[in-house]
């Protein structure tokens, strides 16, 4: 997907330059306050930017994990303990995607089309379906934001958005963050409400790109363009470390950028 | 830093000698211990491929294979179904990551010919750990609810016997998974059979698990695995290795923590080449032979 | 060999700096963070025994501490017992080894002032491995008619959910075991509180399963330990570490694997010497202090 | 324990002298004979040189794991390991011992009385109540042999000798070797049957020592002696191992037998 660059006045400030995903990068790290231990996917640039962002903040008092990586990965018992340790409950946030997503938070990584033989095939589950529970704080992240993905109901339940009452479920979706907007998940309603919508979006438009039925306030704020020190922060100290950890993505995010690869 | 000096300098040499020998083969011998109908356990791109072995495995044909993927898999299950060896693939994912969709398992799904049995992460690893346990079974948080557990009849809900709560607390139950045969590629072997997998913990797992463990490695050792505490921390006892085949660069085109990256460009190609089957072939005749 | 160096010689350091600090406190302090009451868990003599912590519990005069050998205790136990700071002891031994009858251990059982929950080791593993899984309880092999059974309420039989056979299938289920405290001594940890326990990873399971993790050690490394996979592979990461108190020779008077061998001689005088209440308070006032 | 020295002729050789030490590792080490993984104790140094010698005999295609040792144990993966091991079916002998041993080959390891209050408190049960399940070949072994220790029924069953049949049981009771005897256990009688008494000792002697009642044929044989070739494996090879793995029984046993400590 490509994302486009705003320029944004900010309350008695000069116009500023930022792109999409500074302002995903931005809100997603707002998201990730007061976490202990964020883990995130190898292929996960942005929220893995998000949680390098926040770590920052925190004054480094943040555990980034990134998965599937020979490097920013503490674990050392193997591919299963990252499950164990979400148990544990050692870990506070996580982010998962899904090839559909649901008004409910039921998120589809198996197929489209009746299963098993799946007119569109995806990779799999992965740890979905037990991380969903354990995790607190899961935000969903897709950049795309259509009804082919946003559905009313998935075909495929990975892993559920809510469970009964009674289940021993400690975590849940917090948030789904897509290229449009933000929607948090209401427990109590089990369904999400829509928080804000970015820069350049209207709530017309997400009604429209949205499979699903959510709540929205009467006035549905903008998304908070991120701020010179955010902006400052994520070109000039994160952009390292995304580098190094991201190349790929740093190369496309930073290149241009003054000061980006710092 | 004397005392740390000393701490990992183990040194002292084991006392008994197990001379049990593992028997050293080449990857065509090594592969013909995987019968057709085997429960093959192997481990995701990230950990470590026999992929010189999935090649052989091809080259010989085998059939029939339940593919057990710890807990997903990439390049080996992508290839093993493309030419036809696999009846029935047990994963948490077949993912080729950032080469995009893999190609000749998202055909085989679409055909019908592939018996699926999607799972979750953490429910293989509980698996394999009842099977290192010995025991029938594992419980597991999480899953209910999903539709993975509406298509296994073999993973079973109780409720909790040591619940604490009034109202009923539902907890999966999951079967071992005891695989017939487990095959990874590993850095390192000593003479003894003693396999060096450092953190990458899973193969241990897999090593315990399984009835037959197939490990190709880069390179051996003279020296013994398990008389320096540094090395014994990240290594498989002998008594757990089946055979062994020395394969340099064994896990190419995939990559192996600590030696070589990945050959992103040759697995690339493979996936453009492998979109339909009769690329998938020709990619066999050139790089699998036989 | 030269691709054998490459694959223990990783050393590229990691890349995302967790800054986060594990605090480094002396040995007292270390002990002031058990509190009365605890599930404290502790190794075998053969594992890291934090003896100079264990000296400094009784110092403070810790009390009516729920004692989990792990799976088993030796003077650590007694010495503990003998000062009146257990209430509750789940183990599956208490042993001295080659010294003989634990004096103090043997005196408290006579004198019924010990709540015994005596257990077997695999069971204890189990219930350490559910609590590191996060799981209620553990099915395990076994145990069976051993009057162990009989003793613990806390232990289920079920019929195996799983069974093939025509006939029931009992099989234990066994509590999750998540202690308050685990307290623990090792060779070496670096600046960000990552422990080196080498091949002794039922400290490992001990740390993961805890809410609260004590570890003294002999020395700081400046070194990160997590940067080379032959280190990483034996390492406790500072995730699970609570603290951290430098006690060098903190293992004293039981030996450290790779460092130093048990002080033999002061072990006996020490069985000696207890073999009596009074015998141990003057072993306590000379040793121990406070 | 003090044990005596034996000086029998054997068939058509001139007599030779062994101690009673070398007739208890020459018999255990009988009883290994095509065992693949023998685990030992860390202080059984008997079962310990007979596990070595049955190792020697084997051509080395005999795993012998010392438990506890820092040195002579190959597990990787922690205290867990051994018993994880023999579940997996990978140890096929083990030895045990007991406080009291009882007629249907119960084990107490816990203490004499009333529990908990035992008037005679032993450490515990150790994995006993495990690993009796899952060894196939246990081997009971305690040098003491009186009423006392052989009793008619343990206080405490540390470990069941036998089991109902329906239970998942691969493991249980071989033998039960003391210093007077060697008896094999019948698992269709549940119960003893003396398999042959040490040179020195007598069947009257045997009943009288022994708690509960046993089978016994009518023509009770005598424990074989260790032959020639036996001793010279135990002096010349086994004693090097055994002195670097049971220092203190090396120098023992060794002491003044020429070529002991070779």
């Amino acid at each position: 997907m490509s994302m486009s660059v705003g320029s944004t006045p900010q309350d008695g400030s000069t116009a500023i330059d930022w792109r999409a995903e500074e302002l995903l990068v931005a809100t997603i790290a707002d998201m990730l306050e007061g976490v202990r231990h964020v883990a995130v996917g190898a292929s996960s640039p942005i929220p893995g930017a998000a949680a390098l962002l926040a770590q920052q903040r925190a004054g480094g008092r943040m555990r980034v994990s990134v998965l599937g990586s020979e490097r920013d990965n503490f674990f050392t018992d193997g591919a299963r303990e990252l499950f164990d340790c979400a148990a544990q409950g050692r870990i506070d946030a996580f982010f998962l995607g899904g090839g559909q997503i649901d008004g409910a938070a039921n998120i589809n990584l198996v197929g489209i089309g009746a299963y098993p033989r799946s007119r569109v095939r995806f990779p799999g589950s992965f740890g979905s379906a037990y991380l969903y529970f354990l995790v607190p704080r899961v935000i969903l992240f897709r950049v795309e934001h259509s009804p082919r993905v946003l559905v009313p109901r998935v075909d495929f339940v990975s892993a559920p958005g809510t469970s009964p009452e009674h289940y021993y479920r400690p975590g849940g979706p917090y948030a789904l963050v897509t290229g449009r907007c933000i929607f948090l998940f209401d427990k109590e309603r089990r369904r999400f409400r829509l928080a804000s919508v970015h820069p350049g979006h209207t709530l017309a438009e997400i009604r429209e790109q949205t499979g699903f039925d959510f709540d929205s306030p009467e006035a549905v704020p903008q998304t908070a363009v991120p701020t010179r020190k955010t902006l400052d922060e994520i070109r000039h100290v994160i952009a390292t470390k995304i580098a190094r950890t991201y190349p790929a993505f740093a190369a496309h995010l930073f290149d241009g950028v003054p000061g980006g690869t710092g | 830093m004397v005392t740390a000096a000393r701490a990992v300098a183990r040194g002292a040499s084991g006392m008994i000698q197990n001379e049990t020998q593992v028997p050293v083969e080449t990857i065509d011998e090594l592969a013909a211990r995987v019968p057709d109908g085997a429960q093959l356990a192997v481990p995701p791109d990230y950990s470590g491929c026999a992929m010189a072995a999935v090649r052989a495995l091809i080259r010989r044909g085998v059939k029939a294979l339940h593919l057990v993927g710890v807990p997903q898999v990439g390049f080996q299950g992508d290839m093993l179904i493309g030419a036809g060896c696999v009846a029935t693939l047990e994963t948490a994912a077949l993912t080729l990551g950032e080469y995009g969709p893999a190609p000749r398992f998202v055909s085989a799904v679409k055909s019908g010919h592939l018996r699926l049995k999607d799972s979750t992460c953490p429910v293989i690893h509980a698996g394999l750990q009842a099977a290192e346990k010995g025991v029938p079974f594992m419980p597991l948080r999480g899953v209910l609810g999903s539709d993975l557990l509406e298509q296994r009849d073999d993973w079973r809900v109780i409720d909790n016997p040591y619940r604490m709560t009034k109202e009923q607390d539902p907890i999966v139950l999951l079967p071992a998974i005891r695989p017939d045969v487990a095959l990874f590629h590993a850095a390192l072997a000593d003479r003894q059979g003693n396999v060096w997998i450092g953190v990458r913990r899973e193969l241990m797992v897999m090593a315990h698990a399984a009835r037959t463990t197939l490990v190709s490695i880069e390179a051996f050792t003279d020296d013994d695995l398990l008389a320096d505490d540094r090395l014994a921390a990240g290594t498989i006892p002998a008594l757990y290795v089946t055979a062994i085949a020395e394969a340099e660069n064994g896990a190419w085109p995939v990559g192996l923590r600590g030696c070589y990256a990945a050959d992103r460009s040759h697995l690339q190609r493979y996936v453009e080449v492998a979109a339909t089957a009769a690329g998938f072939a020709r990619y066999v005749d050139e790089y699998v032979g036989g």
